[in-house]
């Protein structure tokens, strides 16, 4: 039975107002930006975002109203410098209020393991003396039951995603799917997520797929939505496909200091471009073409 | 060969490591202290990255982030985040660098908040992995840029804990890894006394001590025996520029 | 077609499989009868193997084991024992199979030793997945050859957990899983009623109740419903032959 | 530096007596045959074996007198049935009496996993109102600190082994391995484990390796030996190199149910057979021929 829909329709179906939805666990890299862009257009409010570190796709969601609270370990523009909306929703409630749950990239990555193992917390040593279990309640100071002289131990509370978003290099229609190169929390989001929305640069045959199951990123019944959606991850790299666009987050961070600018960027790339394919018409042929990268075979 | 106040932090940053060690490597001047360092004297280093990747050897441009496709090529490793961080929370990792908004003198880092939670004058991007690395890392080393409010009397938010309040607190709160070793800045070289407590151990050539603790927001005790830093050699500088030639990270002479 | 006792067994397994369910499949006659299921009725269910494979097809020849190349070649998974064994504890297995050396009343299997822990008669190889599905899944079904000294009074060792003393004794210890759902013998079919007791539900074409009865190691309840046990119908038979030609499971007729 | 060294160095420089050795991580594939047989003909003593499922190694390293305590969740022959040397051990004390701590897969994995992160232990709902916990000291029965009700919950303590072999595809002399196929409880163990021995089908350039740095299964820097040892999982299987030799399960089943029987086993396929290729003499060329696979690339 085939999984695979328009963008429009898996966000419409599976990204309700108040999901928890993780993005971005690749770190910097397979960004599901044409996702989040959907996300934006559909006008979802009361978000809960759940990433390691986002590079400035947090930052738009959060600027369009999207976001009620992150769970992150680092939110900004990772070449570029501070997330101006993230500030303007913290610091002054514009264009609504924000609560940030603080992580360190481990302890966010714990969490999703944590849930993806159905174990109500794992305990660590991280973040201890910090300031970070005094202002996020998923991070509680505790003892180590096993040890005698009762060593102090933080436990982090398992965090479980009602969707992840995975853009990919290649799926076929039921939902299996190849991912390479930079992990970062993947392996974990996917088996703590309810459900998973692929995105994939190129829909393959099953035979492709399941030539190489150490490859397949997820157990494909979890995969609710499959999306043909070619450099949906633009201006994040994917792997084997296409390189950062770095000038794209330096133009971002300049043209987003103010409220003003930031809606008219958002007007530009986001609300006054229904889909990808005109978004990378917007982006130009020539740009689009010199980030292509040479295929590795995978 | 002349060099800028930035081009001594990352240099001396370099020193730190090493040859063989495993160093946990962050992106910006981290990263560009990984490679001089790679490319001189410690050409065996192994660096760790956040995106889950190992690498023995160093990317062939310049990274803007750590899941660079760059840094994917010719990697040793490329497991999960959570796997590294496992290696680094199992005491592989040697040294790691931090960097932030303000530093006190015990070496705590604020990368999170300036002002109070109910009222943040500015919100910062957060802890990245560096409160990890500061948990773990057999020793860390700080950078930044030598600036009053920056090397403050007490940080506004502890991101990353250095010694705490000083002596045993480091064991008292339970972190297994050695603390900071130094804090390098764009004026000198700090190291930490066996209280905890930061000291100017060297100042960098275009500088003196008395200039280092006007620059301080603390009462900055100066070693007996502070000496000038090592200027930066002519493979070091060749080094770092061969790498960033454009100063993307370290900006330009 | 005639049909052996054991072929009665793996047949009426089978049954327990719905069409689209997630099945946590064992070796030797649990594989059988996913393989039975999904040749008949039920095509659409998924396997779960402990080695970390998940599949959607059968494997092209007959497993001796979990890892064996031929259920990697075509496998629709192949993760971490870890990672399967996560999805099993969040829910994800609707229905397990387990085996083992003994059996009380309420569904609860040892597969560890038999005789006490100081002296023990016979050392068994122990749980493998067994415990962890009997802890997670929605249902579990139990296989087991018919005879009063499996199928006893007391276990002497409970390996996986079935309902334990009785009524709400799994929430009690905290166990998330729904239990047993069937033991399925070489003579019947054994349900559970309210209170978590085992009774039987139906007997094979080749013995009665009062026969199941006789070889039951406890005072077994008799449905007062009790029916025959349909017979494999030929699809199952040659289903269940076509892939274990050689009887190296199930024996040969 | 090259880390390439023959079996007999490696076994002799990195396993001492009293070691906690983990190997079969791969549960029934690729286990490593040809390394526990040099444990034996080195007359390792006091070992403790750490693995999920053990299909005949476990019992062979006990009935040669090298074990004191197994933590796994299954000791047997998986297509034959008992191991009888485990039995003679558990129940008669021949030719050592032998410490069983039973897991189960999940908890052995997650005790793996634990050890890993750096943290003490692993909360987990499995095992509970078993047996286990009351004779092995590693699950510890207690309840749920983030639960207000105090629900009961299983600690499984962390569980680092010393070493970890581990047989695989291809490997360069620096600790790059490729290994691919059934997974096991492999990931947990090399991240647990204090280092890492391995055994490989083929030594390949570096670059092979680093060409597809997902698939590399370890922190080379992990990695203390790298023995080239073709064949050396016999008879258990080998992904995309040769296939399971049901058969020996068979006959090992039948002349081990006595301890002179075992004995004769054992001088003939170990004692007496002082490396892998006169073992693949012994099994002979048209045995070993007909269980090679037509090799899939990865």
């Amino acid at each position: 039975m085939s999984k695979q829909m328009r963008l429009t329709e898996a966000i419409e179906r599976f990204i309700p107002d108040g999901s928890v939805v993780a993005l971005g666990t690749c770190l910097e890299a397979a960004i599901p930006f044409a996702a989040g862009h959907e996300i934006i257009r559909q006008h979802r409010r009361d978000l809960t975002l759940v990433g390691p570190v986002s590079d400035i796709l947090f930052d738009q969601l959060v600027g369009a109203g999207c976001v009620r609270r992150i769970s992150a370990a680092w939110v900004g523009n990772m070449s570029a410098g501070l997330a101006h909306c993230v500030r303007r929703a913290v610091e002054e409630g514009i264009p609504a209020p924000v609560e940030i749950r603080d992580h360190s990239t481990f302890s966010i990555g714990l969490a999703l393991l944590a849930a993806g193992l159905g174990a109500p917390f794992i305990p660590t040593r991280t973040l201890m003396g910090s300031d970070l279990p005094l202002e996020n309640p998923d991070l509680i100071e505790s003892t180590n039951p096993l040890n005698e002289l009762g060593e102090p131990i933080l436990l982090v509370r398992a965090l479980q995603p009602d969707v992840l978003i995975l853009h990919v290099q290649r799926a076929d229609v039921d939902g299996h799917a190849h991912y390479w190169g930079p992990l970062g929390v993947t392996r974990e989001a996917v088996l703590a997520a309810r459900r998973i929305i692929i995105t994939a640069e190129e829909i393959v045959p099953r035979e492709t797929l399941l030539r190489d199951p150490n490859r397949i990123v997820a157990p494909a019944h979890k995969v609710a939505a499959v999306v043909h959606l070619p450099g949906g991850a633009h201006p994040s790299p994917l792997y084997g496909y296409y390189d950062r666009d770095h000038a794209f987050f330096e133009e971002y961070h300049a043209r987003t200091r103010t409220v003003e600018g930031f809606e008219a960027w958002l007007r530009e790339w986001v609300l006054d471009t229904p889909d990808r394919n005109a978004y990378l018409r917007r982006l130009g042929e020539a740009r689009w073409q010199a980030l292509q990268a040479a295929r590795p075979q995978a | 060969m002349t060099f800028t106040p930035r081009e001594m932090m990352v240099i001396a940053a370099a020193r730190e490591i090493r040859d063989g060690e495993i160093v946990f490597v962050g992106i910006r001047l981290p990263l560009v202290a990984f490679v001089v360092a790679k490319q001189t004297h410690a050409p065996n280093a192994v660096g760790y990255f956040g995106s889950g990747l190992i690498r023995e050897t160093l990317p062939a441009t310049l990274l803007y982030t750590v899941s660079d496709p760059a840094n994917v090529e010719g990697a040793a490793w490329a497991g999960s985040l959570v796997d590294v961080m496992g290696l680094l929370a199992t005491g592989h990792v040697d040294v790691g660098f931090l960097g932030g908004a303000q530093v006190d003198r015990f070496g705590n880092l604020n990368t999170t908040r300036i002002g109070p939670a109910r009222a943040p004058r500015m919100r910062l991007p957060g802890s990245g992995g560096a409160a990890d690395i500061a948990a773990f890392a057999k020793r860390t080393v700080i950078l930044m840029p030598h600036e009053p409010h920056r090397l403050v009397e007490e940080v506004d938010y502890i991101t990353s804990p250095g010694y705490g309040t000083g002596d045993d607190w480091r064991a008292q709160v339970g972190l297994p890894g050695g603390g900071p070793s130094a804090i390098i800045t764009t004026l000198g070289v700090l190291r930490f006394d066996e209280h905890g407590e930061a000291y100017l151990a060297s100042y960098h050539p275009f500088t003196t001590p008395e200039e280092v603790r006007a620059h301080t927001g603390w009462d900055l005790r100066i070693a007996p025996n502070v000496a000038m830093t090592p200027p930066p050699t002519d493979a070091e500088l060749q080094a770092l520029r061969a790498y960033d030639p454009e100063g993307v990270w370290v900006g330009t002479p």
